[in-house]
């Protein structure tokens, strides 16, 4: 080591260089914008592709994409859907889930479920903001889940396209399969939880 | 070197005279001493029963299982494909690796060969993370060490990338973005762009953290000759990753072994040579650089192409044709009610995770379930060299061993 | 294509040699290559394929390349011949089954959302297997489901025309109901004549059905295959004991499955005989009542007048109260019990074990008592066996088989179709005797109509026509010649010809029947209600013996007599000794050397010998006042015995009546505690069914709301009177029982016995035999033209399925009394019409109906209902022997009202 | 608190406007100084970190000080899977607190055990310590916690501070 290099290591221990050293990086930073934003006046602009909350979509026409298939309850790894789905008694021998339960207090959010659905019936979307204290109302019924669907609709679909899920963020996916029409009355009584 | 007085200066009572009147006529009793579950700068739920003979540690016992939740046997449940959400929990610091080591074990298992595109953006998303989890990892160790500000420089950088992750798969931490064959979504043009900016950006944030710390006598007192460990004890220790290249072993699997597109990168892996805390940090930060280089290559190297593996029996088809055909209908039910049909046998397969090597050992009779899942966590290995290191050393010593290992209970008790 | 000669005892096939992926196989000449392969282990997929019936070769998968041949052949329907050299493997093969997997893919709906079978679709397992990824040119059916039928609906775009439905139903069960039909430009299966299904509903078609195409509406929609929890369990609505998969969701039951499905087409044919795993329409479709709706939950006692809900713990408390104060004062005689043979074996054995050594009485008896204690008794007085001597492997073989008095198909399905096995495959000759037109008679080589009530008269006439033609087997006879004179002087007044007036039977069949019955290798006699429920029962099974006896039919492997049970358990009640008669394992009650065993066993001192009552003794005793206190056990006397049995009064004397039922019944009404049990799906146990067979009972699900398991109820309620029974589960109870009765359970194979009559014959049969011939005279006609007979119908059994909606949405009761056309078109009824029934017991009015399967000169009503109370016009005669009470046939005049 | 009972409303005995007044100083008081525990048990607590740290900076609502000490904090956020081997520890913990003292589940696996529907995982921390705010999320986003800590003081102020409230209802559940 060389004289110089000696003199200039005792120099910087004897005159703390190294705070002054640092100290200038965070006197530059004082300079800066604040990182911190103010969350509640301030919202992050949550990109299409997160998960947050799920919730069950509609047709434009109004009419339940869900037939109660059952494969979002066969897809979750944590098993928190339950899908009890019977014979709809206005149309009959067309399936739908007459009742539809999702514990999102069990959930992950993987998106397993908006994965498997065939009908592109459940979307996750940007909402996150419904913590609560009461657990209860952690537990989504089908009447909570069309209502997030509906109420963000729009962040829905974005979803299913940001994940490919649908093709075409404006096209509403119509059902493709055929359901026979001909016969006018239901073919069984309802089922036993609903009686 | 410093720390081989400080071994033999411990110990004086001859444990056959203990009364000895050649000994002072102090009493002497060792003092033990509980270091968590609960305490702040243990990384998660970790307990360690110190034995103290003064300040200075005699033995220290890890007691693991705070943060037991019987993964391994919640794999044998559901299918290969039902795990991947389970993995995002084991390091949950770094999740997406976790996924990338899983997935490619059952690829491994199954044969497959992922599509060459998916390889790039595996392996670029893999590098993010670990620069995510290194910088997770140097704000934590300069936190517990008494370094605020470099916390709060990290966590900022980290937030972009976070976003950055949110952006593609969804999340920020538990990502779930890896698929069996391939990946769940490509990357869009705005994420490009916003990758290709962090990169500019990204270099001289690496040197502003290294001006708080490199010269910082404090750190360097609390870091250099601190848990040091010989290049043979290391390896018979069964360490990996970081810890291990710090005792000047070179040994990376992304070049032993290469896998995905790290074969047509050139980056340099770090080693140290002390084997010692400080060398330990060194390598990390030195690895945020060489990240930053692999990616640059990646994005560079890059063609279109598929995303997924098409091999009907293990990957879901696209959604859209799920929509219109039968044959993929079938499959998306089949894949999802009953998982893919494995075949009979069992594999190892380690992948360098930023922590070291994180392995899957998947036994399978058939059936679209694993018969046993076992991890290789590097935390758990580490963990069980903490009391080959941390003896001798100072109690206040401790904090900085746990950090040094980059432990994370989540992947240590599974 | 009787393709089964390997499986066939009587036919000597050759052994061919063929050469199958290299290996040197033998084989039996005329089988089919399919079975050739599976038989080596090699599975090759095939869809329409099933080992219980001959192959089809409709699905076009099963192909193998044959040396020699430029193109694939169809495995199934070749016959194995010598030389063959085949290749079962190969990427030709795969190619070209994955096209005929394309092909039926490409007419399939997209229907995998909301169809049933998705998950447990061949069709699915087939296009994943196979990779299919592409198809060309698909189209859609736009066929209407087929929702007519109560049970089952067609959905024919799904159908892949594989037959398998159509041929189960034709070779299998001989219904033959569905077959196919060109309609819209695709072969469809439907019901015959494209009419609405109507059928026995056993729905195999649907257990085999690969595809969803046929589904089941009680379950339809409501949960995937995959969701639901299977459990190996035992049907409990006969005596067949089927095996069945009870699908569970949390505290629902979804559906019943059966062993016989798609899923398990591989299997060896020989095993057929043993039974297809099929299930009855009972068995498949009524399992509503177990999540029903009118289970009991809570125990109900009776607090001025009304039965209150009260938690178990006061409920228990009150009745060990009342029970240990009625012991007190009156003794432990004042106390009885019944039970059911709906429960299971550790379940009798405890009930029987708590009446004897908890109470100290041997007042106690099950519902065996209804007609199966008849067979048992006899059986075990002429040969030491209380239980039928042949299995369901025997009856498939047997070359000639004599169903007397027994509706089988309806009573007991599944053993009908071995039967239908025997005829079809091994080519049985059957005699059916009996006073209705059956659906076995439609089948059998030689149908008889009888008149009612004259089965005894029918044996009798047998015997002699045997004797007579000298059919007589001189070996069996020669070891004991002093009983065959004594039985052929019993016989010498035996007028053919007057029996043969009195039967309605020609005298050339007597004759006919007894030289089949003498002359084939394996003969088996079937009795069931037609002899064991009526009069004489007792004797008239002695009878059978004897016809066995002579022709030396008893004691041979694969003969003999034998009876079906009605309930599941019945067997199992006589076994475990919840009878005054026996102690577990059918030892006498009176033998000295088994009440000091069974003492010490248990620790206890046991109720004297001839302290004991059967069913009717019991009644009588409560009507008496003997007996105070009345513990009932699933079973409802109320509803089962007619008005002149004054079973109301009985019971309504009882100082304290508990009754322990899955529901409210009739008695349960009457009674002063309710004690709320488990059905079988939600309990541990064993079956015994009407083999000897020990089947297991597992549990499915949780008790519904406090319902407890009838063990853990008599348990509790022994523990609370100061014993200390340490049962933590029925194994507990298992455990004893198998120290008791070492090889019972056997790992549930019965072991081969051979009855042999010798120590009867030898001493007391001369004695006895005398007055078994003796004929009373025909007890004339009453000028009552008709005879009303109760009996079953295939749908229901006992009470029990009365509960269970979907069977009575199959089978209502329509409160009307059944005739046949003929005999209404001579009275001037119409459908509907209502018709004043008189016996002498009374009169009532009701409706009437035509059905076919009513004999003229009779009448029919089922017994599973009580509304209108027709049962109450019966009269009971109780066997001297044995006290079986038979009250299900009577003369009765039918007029206009 | 027996002292300041002075303002009661002769009707009904409610707290009258000066105790009404006062209670909503203590109220604000509290919401403004919530000082949480460090209690990070898992993945949420990386998440909870983050909220600590510049982008988010909790600090914003005086909950940003974080105590390593049960004594000195009035919040714990219970983040991360609560295993049947920490159970009694959080209990411990909890009991070493000074009341008044609040709890947030964050996360599905401190509410409810989440995936892991295990022998060794408790299905909620409900189960053992009453919880005042459920977070949900797996993990959830920092701001969902900041949301949370929003909606728990926004709970206590409307809190009653003077007046003796009902106990709460024990939940009655197996650990």
């Amino acid at each position: 080591m060389s004289v110089a290099a000696l003199t200039k290591k005792i120099l910087h221990a004897a005159l703390f260089y190294e705070i002054w050293d640092a100290m200038k990086v965070t006197f530059r930073h004082m300079l800066h914008r604040p990182m911190t934003f103010q969350y509640p006046r301030e919202q992050r602009t949550i990109p299409d592709a997160h998960r947050g909350a799920l919730g069950l979509l509609r047709y434009d026409d109004g009419r339940e994409r869900c037939v109660g298939c059952d494969l979002c309850e066969a897809a979750c790894p944590s098993r928190c859907i339950k899908v009890i789905s019977a014979e709809d008694m206005t149309r009959p021998l067309q399936r739908y889930a007459s009742e539809f339960y999702i514990d999102i207090t069990k959930c992950v959010f993987c998106g397993y479920c908006v994965e498997a659905c065939p009908v592109n019936a459940l979307a996750m979307t940007k909402m996150y903001e419904y913590s609560t204290h009461d657990k209860r109302s952690l537990l989504f019924d089908k009447k909570r889940l069309y209502d997030i669907g509906e109420r963000h609709l729009d962040d829905g679909k974005k979803y299913l396209y940001a994940h490919n899920q649908e093709k075409n963020v404006e096209q509403s996916r119509e059902y493709r399969y055929y359901f026979p029409q001909s016969v006018q009355k239901s073919t069984q009584p309802p089922p036993k939880h609903l009686s | 070197m410093a720390f081989e007085d400080q071994r033999t200066t411990v110990y004086k009572i001859d444990p056959e005279h203990p009364e000895s009147e050649s000994l002072p006529t102090l009493r002497t009793e060792e003092l033990l001493l509980n270091l968590g579950p609960q305490h702040p700068s243990t990384h998660g739920v970790l307990k360690v029963i110190l034995e103290l003979e003064g300040e200075r540690l005699v033995k220290s016992t890890p007691v693991m299982g705070y943060l037991h939740r019987g993964v391994e046997k919640l794999a044998e449940d559901g299918t290969y494909h039902q795990f991947i959400p389970h993995t995002d929990r084991l390091d949950y610091v770094c999740a997406m690796y976790n996924n990338f080591a899983y997935c490619r074990a059952v690829e491994k298992l199954l044969n497959l060969q992922v599509p060459e595109r998916a390889e790039y953006l595996r392996t670029i998303v893999a590098e993010v993370q670990r620069i995510i989890g290194h910088q997770f990892w140097l704000g934590a160790q300069a936190l517990d060490i008494g370094a605020m500000t470099v916390f709060f420089y990290c966590f900022r950088d980290r937030e972009i990338l976070l976003d950055w992750f949110d952006e593609l798969c969804g999340a920020r931490l538990t990502t779930t973005w890896y698929r069996i064959g391939g990946v769940e979504r490509d990357l869009t043009p705005s994420l490009i762009d916003k990758l290709k900016q962090f990169l500019d950006y990204f270099p001289p944030k690496i040197d502003e953290y290294q001006v708080f710390l490199e010269k910082n006598r404090i750190w360097l007192g609390r870091t250099k000759g601190i848990a040091v460990i010989s290049a043979e004890d290391a390896v018979n220790f069964g360490l990996s990753g970081p810890v291990l290249r710090g005792s000047g072993v070179d040994y990376d699997l992304r070049k032993y072994e290469p896998y995905s597109a790290y074969p047509k990168c050139e980056f340099s892996v770090p080693v140290g040579k002390n084997g010692d805390t400080y060398d330990r940090y060194w390598i990390r930060v030195m690895e945020l650089y060489e990240s930053v280089k692999i990616i640059r290559q990646c994005l560079e190297q890059m063609q279109e192409g598929p995303i997924m593996a098409d091999v009907p029996s293990v990957t879901l088809p696209p959604k859209e044709r799920v929509f219109t055909n039968l044959e993929s209908m079938i499959q998306q039910f089949k894949l999802f009610s009953q998982g893919f049909d494995a075949p009979p046998g069992e594999i190892y397969c380690g992948t360098e995770a930023h922590k070291g090597e994180l392995g899957f050992y998947i036994v399978s009779t058939g059936g679209g379930k694993p018969y046993r899942l076992k991890i290789r966590a590097p935390s758990f290995v580490h963990m069980g060299a903490f009391d080959h290191m941390a003896r001798g050393y100072m109690i206040s010593d401790a904090c900085t061993i746990f950090g040094t290992y980059d432990v994370v209970m989540g992947e240590c008790d599974r | 294509m009787g393709l089964k000669p390997a499986t066939n005892p009587d036919v000597e096939a050759t052994t061919i040699e063929l050469n199958i992926d290299g290996k040197a196989v033998t084989a039996k000449d005329g089988v089919s290559l399919y079975d050739v392969i599976a038989m080596t282990g090699k599975i090759i997929p095939a869809m329409c394929y099933h080992y219980t019936f001959d192959p089809f070769g409709s699905c076009g998968m099963c192909l193998v390349m044959q040396e020699g041949k430029k193109a694939p052949v169809r495995s199934c329907t070749a016959k194995a011949a010598a030389g063959m050299v085949i290749r079962t493997e190969g990427e030709d093969l795969f190619l070209a089954r994955k096209k005929a997997v394309e092909k039926h893919l490409s007419v399939h709906p997209l229907d995998c959302p909301v169809c049933d079978a998705d998950g447990h679709c061949e069709l699915q397992d087939m296009a994943f297997q196979h990779g299919v990824t592409n198809l060309a040119n698909a189209k859609q059916k736009f066929i209407p489901e087929d929702t007519r039928s109560p049970v089952l609906d067609f959905n024919m775009n799904r159908c892949i025309a594989c037959a398998e439905c159509i041929n189960v139903c034709k070779d299998v069960l001989m219904i033959d109901a569905l077959q196919f039909m060109k309609k819209g430009g695709f072969n469809q299966v439907v019901a015959k004549g494209d009419l609405a299904l109507h059928c026995e509903f056993c729905g195999d078609c649907l257990a085999v059905c690969p595809v969803g195409a046929i589904t089941n509406k009680f379950s339809k929609y409501l949960y995937k295959p995959w969701q639901m929890k299977k459990t190996t369990t035992t049907c409990n609505y006969c005596g067949d004991g089927c095996q069945l998969y009870l699908e569970t969701k949390d505290e629902e039951v979804v559906r019943v499955t059966s062993p016989l499905s798609w899923k398990n087409k591989w299997g060896d044919r020989s095993e057929t005989a043993k039974g297809h795993g099929g299930l009855c329409v009972r068995g498949r479709f009524g399992f509503e009542y177990l999540d029903s709706q009118s289970r009991l939950t809570q125990p109900l006692v009776r607090e001025g007048g009304q039965l209150v809900q009260k938690p178990w713990l006061e409920t228990m408390h009150l009745l060990v109260d009342r029970l240990t104060e009625i012991k007190r004062k009156y003794g432990a005689d004042a106390i009885a019990g019944l039970v059911t043979a709906r429960c299971t074996n550790e379940e009798l054995y405890l009930f029987q074990k708590l009446m004897r050594t908890g109470f100290g009485t041997n007042q106690l008896d099950s519902s065996a008592r209804y007609g199966h204690m008849n067979f048992v008794l006899a059986s075990k007085h002429a040969v030491g066996l209380g239980r039928s001597p042949n299995d369901w492997e025997d009856l498939t073989k047997a070359k000639a088989i004599i169903l007397i008095g027994s509706n089988i198909s309806e009573t007991n399905p599944l053993t009908a179709v071995r039967i239908k096995e025997a005829i079809r495959v091994y080519k049985a000759q059957v005699v059916t005797l009996d006073s209705a037109i059956t659906n076995v008679a439609k089948l059998a080589s030689h149908p008889f109509l009888i008149k009612p009530g004259t089965e005894g008269a029918v044996i009798d006439g047998l015997v002699k026509a045997t004797i007579d033609q000298d059919l007589v087997d001189e070996e069996t006879v020669g070891r004991h010649p002093q009983a065959f004179e004594a039985l052929r002087g019993a016989v010498a007044n035996v007028s053919l010809d007057q029996l043969s007036a009195q039967t309605a039977l020609p005298i050339e069949a007597f004759r006919e029947i007894a030289s089949i019955f003498a002359e084939s290798p394996r003969s088996i006699i079937l009795c069931a209600e037609g002899i064991v429920r009526r009069a004489n029962g007792y004797q008239n099974v002695l009878k059978l013996m004897d016809l066995a006896w002579i022709t030396g039919k008893l004691g041979r492997t694969g003969c003999g007599v034998d009876t079906v049970t009605e309930e599941p358990n019945e067997q199992g009640a006589v076994d475990m000794g919840a009878s005054p008669e026996f102690f577990p394992g059918q030892a006498r009650f009176d033998d000295p050397g088994a009440r000091e065993r069974f003492a010490k066993a248990w620790e206890a001192s046991l109720p004297p010998v001839g302290s004991g009552a059967h069913l009717i003794e019991i009644l009588k005793r409560c009507k008496g006042g003997q007996i105070k206190a009345l513990y009932i056990l699933g079973e409802n006397p109320l509803a089962t015995l007619p008005a002149s049995m004054e079973v109301r009064a009985a019971l309504e004397r009882l100082e304290l009546l508990v009754v322990q039922d899955p529901f409210l019944t009739d008695t349960g009404k009457l009674a002063h505690f309710v004690l709320p049990a488990c059905t079988y799906a939600e309990k541990d146990g064993t079956f015994t069914n009407l083999e000897g067979r020990v089947l297991r009972v597992r549990q499915a699900m949780d008790p519904l709301g406090e319902s407890l398991p009838d063990w853990h109820i008599m348990t509790a309620l022994a523990n609370a009177m100061g014993y200390r029974w340490e049962y933590q589960s029925a194994n507990d109870i298992q455990a004893e029982i198998m120290k008791l009765l070492p090889g019972y359970y056997n790992l549930g194979q019965p072991r081969k016995v051979v009855p042999v009559p010798g120590q009867y014959l030898s001493s007391g049969y001369a004695a006895e035999v005398k007055a078994r011939y003796q004929r009373t005279p025909p007890s004339g006609e009453h000028g009552r033209p008709f005879s009303l007979l109760m009996g079953q119908l295939l749908v229901h059994s006992g009470k029990l399925s009365t509960q269970a909606p979907g069977l009575i949405k199959i089978a209502p009761n329509t409160g009307k009394l059944r005739m046949n056309i003929r005999d209404m078109e001579r009275l001037g009824l119409q459908d509907g019409a209502k018709v004043r029934l008189t016996s002498d017991r009374g009169s009532l009015q009701l409706g009437v109906q035509a059905d076919q399967s009513i004999a003229p000169g009779t009448c029919f009503f089922p017994e599973h209902f009580n509304e209108p109370p027709v049962k109450d016009l019966m009269t009971v005669s109780v066997d001297a022997t044995t006290g079986v009470p038979s009250f299900k046939q009577i003369w009765v005049s039918v007029e206009q009202a | 608190m027996g002292l300041i009972q002075l303002g009661r409303h002769e009707k009904d005995g409610a707290p009258d406007v000066i105790t009404g007044s006062l209670e909503k100083a203590v109220n604000w008081a509290r919401k403004g100084s919530l000082w949480p525990m460090t209690f990070g048990l898992a993945c949420c607590a990386i998440e909870m970190i983050a909220a600590v740290s510049s982008r988010y900076d909790m600090d914003r609502f005086g909950a940003g000080v974080f105590r390593g000490s049960p004594r000195q904090s009035d919040l714990m956020i219970v983040a991360g899977t609560v295993c049947r081997r920490m159970a009694p520890v959080i209990r411990k913990i909890y009991d070493q607190m000074p009341e008044p003292k609040y709890v947030i589940a964050m996360g599905s696996c401190a509410t409810s055990g989440n995936i892991y529907d295990s022998y060794s995982v408790v299905q909620g921390v409900d189960r053992f310590v009453p919880v005042d705010i459920y977070v949900p999320g797996c993990p959830p986003t920092p701001e969902a916690l900041l949301d949370g800590i929003l909606k728990l003081q926004e709970r206590i102020m409307q809190k009653r501070v003077f007046v003796t409230q009902p106990e709460q209802v024990k939940v009655n559940l197996k650990v």
